[in-house]
């Protein structure tokens, strides 16, 4: 099975064959591969270099490395297959999701609004902070699921846009 | 050791474990409190006794004033401490302790009145000789009184709350277009967060440093100041780093703040621990900002650099005990540097974040001392404050202090949410902080990095596989929760 | 920050990540070594680099002389730390390091090898003007030799291994029956700790207490005392609390101490840190012991007191540097006391124990250090040294110590294998021990404790409670140990 | 169901009803109880008084509980009958277990011995220390297991007493 990996801004490609071995963009590695958490933390050593990996958080995939913060991905080929046809379909939609549970203490736009990058688009108060959130992209609000008052779960979907040139 | 014998602790988190050490260390029982969202916190289990106050919501439990003196006098306590935030420095809430015949372990509330409210505080400070920055000496009436102000003082001003303090209620106003904006959000945030929406304005001082030092006061007349700490590392007015010496600070500048700080607490008839906060100019002018009526968060660093056991001086001059040292007894040795830990997303610009602690690791070691209530298997409630946990350490000089505190982050690991760390990793590495030149803009100036963290040769290739490997593992089980455990006891007696 | 740049750590556990944090701050990569038990160890994860030198066995790994020489050049190492044990006082392997071409840090091997002759440091100590226990200057021919010398200088005697150290291979004799069955054990544990079986006698000093003198010298002349432990609590040699400064010392007797040992270090021509022994009498009559030519298991203490950092010290003074201070210089503030947690059980009697580490919480806050290299999950392996942790408080005074030293063990959890905690916490409140008051023959005569610990009400419901609950859960499993992901991975991907 | 429990020197008898009532000597207790480790650490509050209890070892059952280990069991009424005959059966009968696994260095009894009280039986090298195990009580060895050399597990048999007058 082979799997498209990113690794902070790098792009490998990881393959495991049947054997149980494993080759990084068709290098086979011969790693000594501890897992010292289940499904949490590894430790690998490589020629000699020791690693301790954590994953600090699974989505986004987050991993710290030796003590660096890196984020990653990996994607299997079939995985990669399905979702392209997804992908084009969806160009230009975006999700504005909220990042944490909180309230929405303003809501900015309604439905039908162009607004601009980086343009606030509602309030979310969280931990006794208020917390605008904006838009990635120059975009239209085609639907808006914001209230204000309302209590939101992380990662909630309050906003979806499309993009606009 | 002291003539209190047992203290309710009105507080949550890491500083009421903090304080329940202390009770610890001096012989006093110590009393939690704790709301439904922090059943199984590691401050109730560490007390002697703990009391359900109350829904997860702020207001109706670590804020509920009667709640917290009735379990007090249920309890049998002889005092309360407030910790930091929440009720610590609510006048009304020090009143209330001492109507109910209670020690209040801070200073008494006509203190707290007097110095929380900002603009008196401005008119006290500059009674007591000391430079303020320009801006109005009252609460502004409106936004129109707000424009004639700030036209006057002339931009960038700083919207403040006038009840407030912490960085809540806060707005840089660069230009008069941005002023009704920015009123509007900061006198919102001001009600949130002290019951009233009255601001005040200051001129902006540009490439200033948040130098703060700390007090403490006896019943007695004795008022010591202890040293400094530069506060300058902050995002949305919220300290990130803390550090003593400041870079910046040499003796003379020392003894000067020092001498303010007692000035301003002698006038104020201050007692108890406090911390007078100043902005230092780049060519060295210091102007009062507020004083801050309570035990501060970062009082760890001062007590790596004295010695001394802050809360525990604290319930001694509470309990009528003279300070055990005068101004010249303080001994200050080497360096200390706290970093906080916070639930927020650093890369993706402290956004505040939430979830459950799935491996912990602290570190340890020569000159690391750690602060925290954390555990695995830990949910972080998203009501309260977003602290972590505290890391700080100390060395025999700011260079030792750094090298240790790199070490101390580069064994660290909190898993499960997103952390302030990789801000802490990239910050002791950044020349400017290592030079020690910084001011309050550095987080803005310096954050998010350029480029991100890179991995080189076979630390990348790890990184690959383990990512293949995470991605087909189950987010794994963590046991924790109220258990049920007497139901399934009994379903499966049933069974047998 | 020293000449040095990459160092080999040949040692395991909590000293080989102390080492490695000290690398750290000094700006040095840390070379890592594991045998196969150690494969998931902290040290391994912690180091820069790490190889496995052979399996569980001591003899086959830790002890493996030319494997551990090979790491360190094949790694491109320009040093080699030793820690405690294992071969850090191996004269033959300090002479391989140095013929390698590397810094072994410690004392070169003509010093180890004068000092490690226990009867040889014996003459030098008389020579340098220090006393001796009344004894054999060398070591004993045989069975019929030892019935002599202990018939003159007369029972009680004590056997101890001529190559020995660290309390192997000594025995107590109270009377001449038990001589032969003492003989045959104390020569076994000594030929398998130190490789050969002599043995030398020395007359018991009963009520005397164990204090040790830290030096440190470097290549230029200077030798420094930094201070005394009292290590007097200790089960069968084996050290169990230390601390400083010792209750029974005051200053007179600390510098005549310090003094001797200085005398001492320079007539053996001593570089690097190191420890000279004594025993100190009722009467305050000072005896020379041995000197242990490496780093000490409660080097901490010390540290805590000084406020400097043993092993940074050591770096400098192998890489040439001279000692950063004089005597004069060495600031000592506090008292400071290490608590050992070991794998033994001390309610059983201090047998050792083996298990998997199943929940850990190690104590912070206030004056609190903790040295070690757990994790939850990892197996504790039998093949080595039990010690599992080192508690270490610091306060103003020993009661301070004393105090926030009981509030670290109360706040201490290490589940799944039976350890010492309980005699710390049982000792801490013993009246003996509080005031001072005890010498080598305190655990003896204070452990165990005549009455089990006691609960009192609620705590004795709630405890019921649970131990019902206890009995029906089944053992929670410990995600731990070599994973064999690859092959899952493998055997998932033919199933899809 | 109804557990006989022992923990310290204190004997309670605990009766979980089916309603999920908890009742110590007959008594009922309104406990809050909170499992905080699944199967390793509770905490348990009464009376406002608030318990932190975490299993330390569970053969022999040691508890924690707010930093006091104590020894403790729990067995319930039905393996307490069951148990009882094979009590009455092997009453005055000893085994000898390795307390860890370890390196037996010496055996000092042969089969049919009579031994006193605290006699080492054999001597058991683990950690680098050498372990004197001993005589519960006097008793004749009725059978030996252990066997110079021999490298035994934690927990196995390495001799069988009866206890004599």
């Amino acid at each position: 099975m082979r799997y498209e990996v990113r690794v902070a801004d790098h792009a490998l490609g990881v393959e495991i064959d049947t054997g149980g071995r494993a080759l990084v963009d068709g290098e086979a590695v011969a790693a000594q591969l501890d897992e010292i958490v289940r499904g949490r933390q590894w430790q690998v050593v490589l020629e000699g270099r020791t690693h301790e990996i954590t994953l600090l958080t699974r989505e986004p995939m987050r991993l710290l490395v030796d003590g660096r913060e890196v984020d990653a991905s990996a994607v299997d080929e079939r995985a990669l297959a399905a979702s392209r046809g997804t992908r084009q379909h969806a160009s230009g939609r975006h999700e504005l999701r909220a990042p944490m549970p909180g309230l929405l203490r303003a809501v900015h736009v309604k439905e039908g609004d162009i607004v601009e990058r980086d343009a606030p688009l509602c309030t979310l108060e969280a931990m006794k902070m208020e917390n605008e959130l904006r838009a990635p992209v120059r975009a239209r609000v085609v639907r808006l699921d914001a209230r204000v008052g309302m209590k939101v779960e992380g990662g909630a979907v309050l906003a979806v846009l499309s993009e606009v040139e | 050791m002291t003539a209190l014998r047992k203290v309710l602790i009105a507080n949550r988190g890491e500083i009421a474990v903090r304080i329940i050490r202390t009770c610890r260390d001096l012989g006093m029982a110590a009393v939690a409190v704790y709301s439904e969202a922090d059943r199984d916190a590691l401050h109730v289990r560490l007390a002697d006794e703990a009391y359900l106050i109350g829904p997860a919501a702020p207001r109706e439990s670590y804020l509920a004033i009667d709640k917290l003196v009735a379990v007090a006098q249920r309890s049998g306590c002889d005092a309360v401490h407030p910790g930091y935030g929440f009720l610590a420095e609510n006048a009304d809430f020090a009143s209330a302790v001492k109507a109910a015949g209670l020690c209040f372990v801070g200073p008494p509330a006509g203190v707290q009145r007097l110095l929380g409210e900002k603009t008196r505080a401005r008119r006290l400070a500059a009674e007591a000789g000391v430079a303020v920055v320009e801006g109005t000496s009252e609460a502004l009436r409106d936004l129109a009184a707000a424009r004639t102000a700030a036209t006057r003082v002339g931009y960038p001003v700083m919207l403040k709350a006038a009840a407030g303090g912490g960085g809540k209620g806060m707005r840089v106003v660069r230009t008069a277009a941005e002023l009704e904006a920015s009123w509007r959000v900061a006198s919102g945030e001001a009600a949130g967060a002290f019951g009233t929406p009255d601001l005040f304005l200051e001129r902006l001082v540009d490439g200033a440093r948040h130098i703060e030092m700390q007090l403490i006061a006896d019943d007695h007349g004795n008022v010591v100041w202890l040293g400094e700490r530069d506060c300058s590392v902050q995002r949305r007015h919220q300290k990130l780093i803390e550090e003593s010496p400041g870079p910046s600070v040499d003796a003379a500048l020392r003894a000067r703040i020092g001498d303010a700080a007692v000035r301003i607490a002698r006038r104020a008839g201050y007692r108890n621990a406090g911390t007078v906060e100043f902005l230092v100019g780049e060519r060295g002018e210091v102007f009062f900002l507020e004083v801050n009526t309570r035990l501060q968060v970062e009082h760890p660093v001062t007590e790596l650099v004295t010695g001394l056991d802050l809360v525990a001086l604290q319930f001694r001059v509470a309990a009528g005990e003279r300070l055990p040292f005068t101004q010249d007894d303080v001994i200050r040795r080497g360096a200390a540097i706290e970093l906080r830990v916070t639930a927020e997303d650093a890369p993706g610009g402290f956004v505040p974040a939430s979830g459950t602690i799935a491996l912990l690791r602290l570190p340890s070691g020569p000159g690391v001392r750690v602060e925290h209530a954390l555990f695995e298997g830990m949910r972080v409630p998203t009501e309260y404050d977003p602290l972590l946990a505290k890391i700080v350490v100390w060395g025999e000089d700011r260079a030792t202090a750094l090298a240790r505190a790199r070490r101390a982050v580069r064994e660290t690991i909190v898993a499960g949410l997103p952390t302030s760390l990789a801000f802490h990793a990239h910050t002791l590495d950044d020349p400017d902080f290592v030079a020690g030149r910084y001011d309050t803009g550095f987080v803005a100036a310096h954050w998010p990095p350029a480029s991100p963290a890179e991995l080189e040769g076979t630390a990348l290739t790890a990184a690959a596989l383990v990512a293949v490997l995470a991605t087909r593992v189950r987010a794994s089980h963590v046991a924790n929760g109220v258990a049920t455990a007497w139901q399934r006891t009994a379903r499966e007696d049933a069974l047998r």
